[in-house]
């Protein structure tokens, strides 16, 4: 039910309410109104029709990069 | 690139890698705490994730998982069923509602049993399709079947700020929206904490990741603050699933005082501002029916008075339902987190999903559902 | 919407028929049931394989591999979309069979072999599921046809009609059966095994709108044993068969007369007409030549020999009723024609059915 | 009825649909191209006899007969029930072929014929109605069958959902090609000859509710010359064959297994997915194991000759994409399971589908 | 018993033996008069017994039978069948109308084709089955195509007024029927008059059976009285149609003031009163088109503006139409007995039952359907 | 469209609006209504389902009768 995935904008239609998300190769319309910041090209989580949240590319990136390090570590 | 880093979330090499460190950290926690750790998935999708990457079984010696009252279809009540089955039968309504839902059954019989029988139902995505459907049978009334937690709730309300915008006047909205805050706390202080905390009480618990996109992070700090249990709040990739076990463990170890948050890319402090007050514009909490928890204070979303229009239950008038029936299914329990579907006599015997006794078998992501799919043993 | 507050909710009259004496409703075929999965093997193995009982179905393999066949294959498929599905006389499941079997054996054929697929709607009560299967089983086992391979599928609800089945038929020619249009030629008689009109008249008295009560059943049988005896016990003296279905009599003479460019004369007087069938005919307002028929069969007869096969066909439980009802004339224009002697002795032309709203006969 | 008065009007949108360029309405199957009579024989004469234009179906008879078969015959029914029935890689038509073939094919069975029964809506555009055939003749002709024998009912409006097809398919089961269930065991590996789920998803991606765009498109295909290349590269080494339609890959598995009682063992690192299938999956909420096929076989094949049938299936056009997928384990239980190995190297149960609301993809 | 006596009015033998002495009779007309005698049945239901019965050709060479406009479907206007089709596009409504009507052309498309795009259109045979299906379906109007002459128009007066008395406000009908009267009156005073009476003018009637039922034999002395030709009512078995043969020829020799009845079994002097009044308590005399006759005065009922709540066109405001086109059918001289269906170049060769080209291929007592079937010259 | 059928009246219901009808083993329900004076046993005509008229038997007698006379006469 809590289900939500992750779609790159590629589309805003006019008026903001819509857009079109592409994500491997299928895409869909969404209502972007919850996110009213998002731009073409930033990645949103989607979920019951809704773009519901923007997703955090620093915080990705960090994340990913405190953990290898943290594996690096340990493995070594 | 993002996508790439999203990718590297689900790479089963990563995530390999990562099991040992968190098996280690798990060991440290049983030493330091003296038993193994108990944890709670609260959301249903974390039930399923947990499973369906196989992690539970691979991390079972060194972490309990278990399951809470995380699927909003699970934990309609009966009698709500029972009502969703009557606006099927008022002549020429639409039930739109998600697919789980008809598969429920209430006292008597299931949603699909009623579209055999002739009801229209349709089965939609979202809400804006109930609109859609409104929008292009303006004589007909339609009835959006509005489950969800926070996550799900203000989707809803916006698209029935958006049906009376357009002047969409045969929308209807039965609200069967859930908090989940409030279920968490009636789970934490009651039944959890007056067994014997060896058992069946719970070391941990893991925070529902998107329903936390709109709630934000720091509304949960209560449950460290009043229960004194460590939770933090996860994604659902395998890699975000470890991630939230480690900060889980080193929270406890840690004795931090607030909730961790190991789905940052995602999870704010403050969440979603526009949906929390696209929710307030629309719905007030009142008292609610849970399955299984039975009646929870200000748990339930309902239609504010001004919307009185667009609200089913008000625009219609129900006949007298009858009281709903006494089952042997262990739903209950199992949603508190008091036993497992491995303990239910039923399970995987005359309850499996296509017979399902309770509707925890029902929902894709019912606990039950979930462990007869990747749990069972054979 | 406005008006649209406060109804009180009554219980959908398809959902009350289905209320059994405890209170607890009947079961329904579910979408589910179709969707190849737990349910529709659960279907299966529950239902269907109870009532067919031998040989290759019960292996349930994608294919049923079958015995070699004496003769030439043979095969004819039908889809039945009958409305009602249960009838005076029959019910889908019967006709299923029998239409199948029929145009087979027309041909000369031994029908052995039979595959059905059903198409059910949601909500089909599983009762009148297995009334239906039944039937079909004990029809077939009947006419000694064996049911070789199944489908099932589950269309939405409003998407079909309780439940359309289609049958395909394999048989094989024995030898010396070589029967064709090329065979008729003037002189020719034509025979009938019995009454004319009764399946399409008693499937419209239980039409909603036109209802009556008649007593008028349908004809629908397999006539597999019936031919098989006249071509057996009166060889070479049968040149053609065609079961007068859909259209009627009227319009299987008149496909006749177009493959052949012969004229076909059929005498009003002698077509066998039940007193029932020309009461509600009269007072719908139809011809019962072009009603349709699921036990009747034009036989094309070698003109001397039309005696000796009438005699056979009496003798047979489902030829009682046989007539000798026309003849074959030597074509006279471009096309065939098929003209009826009225009981004044004038002539009138008989075309094909044309654009009557009556479907969903058979 | 209040409120009713005054009402101006709207063309229905169906109709408006039909109107062409000129002004005139595109032409329809009414209820009348059903009722065995003129309209029929038209529709007969003018389209369907235009693309099936060879062997019995041009004679017009009750029944096909077909030559002598080189073999014990085998035949298989399905009905096709799809919506919509145009869908991104094929139509009905070219399904209906490709399901049947494929049916046969899988035995080890050689189709040479098929008999093709239309249930056509009122009110189907005549258009479309001729693509699908078009379609269906142009697919049969691919995988070399002939269509013998067909049938065409008309449905009101509302009781269908413009075009249901059954096909039947006989073909003959050549010397030296006994595959079965009995050839199953432990050891076998278990080959596809493709990625997994794309019909499925594909024409769920056509839904309204659902509607997405994607370059998903179904794999709907005739399988009998890879299979029969298959065959006679490597002969002996398949034991047995199913097409994973309905249920997908898991429900054909646990067939299988169901059937063999011992346990099939799928690798989830080792089963071909596109991206575009996962993606859409996971917004969907559905899982691609479960969906289902058109062009698809699970081959069990003797452990020691895997990479050899391997090699062959990937030379066909058809099999490039194929893979060792899991391996055959003796049964632990009274019962047989399938489990997916998965990334991590733990088991996951797979089931059959179990009521998933989401028909009508074959 | 009176069965008895019913059957042997359509005995082969009896009326084989009536032929005999008819064909006298008709020897003596042509005699009397110098030239084989002209008839025209007025009523499709006697075109086709005529025809039916084989009796036009066992006749013909001692009597021209034509056929005159006396079905109800061929009269009806093409704009009138379009405002049904318009009538079949409102949303949620139900067509209920009798067989032959789905099947006539408007200016561009037929009701079975509006229902093949989806238009609720169903096939009834009585209006009592209109009012069924508006008690079933009480949310939704149900519109009744009510075509016919006096004889079916008392049943819709009937339906309408049960339909009242049990508050069933969702019938609607769409009055088409017409008096048939009238429509004599006009094809006698015009066209019919002013045309070589030696080639096409007629020297005998047969009048509708089952009209004069309703309005009684003695209405129809105005034909006798003003044209000074002589008519007869008939019935409808082949003895009945004999019986009228002979009445008609006596009528014509022996100058009878009166119209004839030869069908005294079921024909009064003065007709059914309860339907008259019937007629008259609902509906009102109004101009009419009549297709190939053109404008008749007073001779279309209209309901009465106390039933405007129950008048389609009242209650239903339709889009302007467009005009019908031309075309080169010859329905209109057929209607007039000017033409008989041979003569029309299109019969039988672009106009069959299949392909009607006009209104009198299509109903099953038009005219030409009726020559198609019974008359064709082969 | 002016089709009549003759069928006989084989039960009439309470208040007399509609009635049960027969021929030749067929029955239908018909409205009766106006027919007021029909009863149990007449023959009537039914015509778009309503009984339009009762037939006459004496009528019917003395036109066969008449025929029948001229007929004998006529061939003797
Ligand atoms: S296994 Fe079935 S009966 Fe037992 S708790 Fe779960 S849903 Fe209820
Ligand atoms: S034959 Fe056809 S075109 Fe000619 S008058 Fe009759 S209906 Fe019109
Ligand atoms: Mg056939
Ligand atoms: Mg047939
Ligand atoms: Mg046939
Ligand atoms: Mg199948
Ligand atoms: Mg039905
Ligand atoms: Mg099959
Ligand atoms: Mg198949
Ligand atoms: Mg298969
Ligand atoms: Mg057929
Ligand atoms: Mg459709």
């Amino acid at each position: 039910m809590c289900l939500a995935a992750p779609s790159q904008i590629t589309h805003i239609e006019e008026g903001g309410f819509m857009a079109e998300v592409e994500s491997f190769g299928n895409k869909r319309r969404v209502a972007l109104i919850m996110v009213p910041t998002a731009k073409v090209g930033d990645y949103v989580l989607v979920h019951a029709g809704y773009a519901i949240q923007i997703l955090d590319e620093e915080e990705a990136k960090e994340s990913l990069r405190l953990w290898e390090e943290i594996l690096c570590s340990q493995n070594s | 690139m993002l996508s790439e880093q999203l990718k590297r979330f689900r790479e089963p090499q990563l995530a390999k890698e990562t099991i040992v460190k968190v098996k280690k950290s798990l060991q440290a926690l049983q030493t330091y705490q003296g038993h193994k750790a108990i944890f709670m998935e609260f959301c249903g999708t974390h039930t399923a994730a947990f499973s369906r990457t196989g992690l539970r079984q691979e991390l079972k010696e060194y972490v309990t998982l278990l399951s809470g009252p995380g699927c909003p279809v699970c934990v309609t009540s009966a009698q709500d069923v029972d009502r969703i089955i009557a606006f099927s039968q008022i002549p020429q309504a639409i039930i739109a509602t998600f697919g789980d839902m008809v598969k429920v059954r209430g006292s008597e019989m299931t949603l699909q049993e009623a579209k055999a029988c002739g009801s229209d139902v349709r089965i939609v995505y979202s809400s804006l399709e109930a609109l859609e459907i409104a929008r292009e049978n303006r004589e007909r009334p339609v009835i959006f079947i509005a489950v969800g937690f926070e996550t799900t709730t203000p989707t809803a309300a916006l698209t029935l700020t958006k049906a009376i915008e357009e002047g969409i006047d045969n929308l209807f909205l039965y609200s069967l929206h859930k908090a989940t805050a409030p279920a968490l706390k009636a789970l934490l202080h009651s039944e959890l904490t007056t067994t014997d905390k060896r058992s069946t009480n719970i070391d941990g618990i893991i925070l529902p990741g998107h329903v936390a996109i709109i709630t934000g992070r720091k509304c949960w700090d209560f449950v460290v603050q009043e229960s004194k249990i460590q939770a933090t709040i996860s994604g659902f990739e395998a890699l975000d699933l470890l991630l939230a076990l480690e900060d889980l463990t080193q929270g406890i170890m840690n004795q931090h005082d607030q909730v961790g948050n190991a789905y940052g890319r995602a999870v704010s402090e403050a969440g979603n501002i526009v949906a929390q007050q696209a929710m307030e514009q629309i719905f007030e909490l009142q008292g609610g029916d849970w399955r299984g928890l039975g009646s929870i204070p200000q748990s339930s979303y309902k239609l504010k008075k001004e919307y009185a229009a667009h609200d089913a239950e008000k625009a219609f008038t129900l006949p007298a339902l009858p009281e709903s029936k006494g089952s042997s299914c262990q739903c209950g329990d199992i949603l508190k987190g008091i036993k497992t579907p491995l303990q239910c006599p039923l399970f995987a015997k005359s309850c499996d999903p296509v017979h399902p006794q309770g509707p925890c078998m029902v929902s894709h992501e019912g606990t039950c559902a979930t462990y007869y799919k990747y749990e069972r043993k054979l | 919407m406005k008006g649209l507050v406060l109804l009180t909710i009554n219980t959908k009259e398809s959902c009350k028929e289905g209320d059994s004496v405890e209170g607890t409703r009947e079961k329904r075929i579910l979408l589910a049931h179709g969707d190849g999965g737990a349910l529709t093997y659960q279907l299966i193995q529950e239902l269907f394989l109870k009532y067919f009982t031998e040989g290759p179905l019960q292996q349930q393999n994608d294919g049923a591999l079958l015995r070699d066949l004496p003769g030439p294959p043979v095969v004819s498929t039908d889809s039945f979309v009958i409305t009602p599905y249960f009838f005076p006389g029959g019910d889908i499941g019967k006709l299923a069979v029998a239409g199948t079997v029929n145009d087979l054996a027309v041909t000369g054929a031994e029908p052995l072999y039979l595959t059905v697929s059903f198409i059910l709607e949601e909500g089909l009560l599983m009762a009148d599921l297995e009334s239906i299967v039944a039937s079909l089983a004990q029809t077939a086992q009947e006419a000694g046809v064996a049911v070789v391979a199944g489908d099932t599928k589950v269309v939405e609800k409003g998407r079909g009609d309780g439940i359309y089945i289609n049958t395909t038929g394999i048989g094989f020619l024995p030898e010396q059966r070589e029967l064709g249009y090329q065979r008729i030629e003037a002189g020719d008689k034509i025979l009938i095994n019995g009454t004319v009109g009764d399946h399409g008249l008693a499937i419209l008295s239980k039409r909603s709108g036109l209802a009556f009560d008649t007593e008028l059943r349908s004809d629908c049988a397999p006539l597999n044993n019936l031919i098989a005896t006249i071509l057996e016990k009166c060889p070479g003296a049968v040149k053609f068969m065609r079961d007068a279905t859909r259209g009627g009599v009227a319009t299987t003479a008149k496909e006749i007369a177009l493959a052949t460019g012969k004229d076909l004369l059929l005498w009003e007087e002698d077509l066998p007409i039940r007193e029932e069938a020309a009461g509600a005919s009269e007072f719908l307002g139809l011809d019962p030549l072009y009603m349709a028929n699921e036990g009747k069969v034009l036989f094309i007869v070698q003109g001397d020999r039309a005696q000796e096969v009438l005699e056979v066909m009496k003798e047979h439980q489902l030829g009682q009723e046989s007539a000798i009802i026309g003849t074959v004339e030597k074509g006279k224009r471009e096309e065939g024609h098929v003209l009826l002697k009225t009981f004044f002795g004038s002539h009138r032309i008989l075309e094909m059915m044309a654009g009557d709203p009556l479907p969903r006969i058979c």
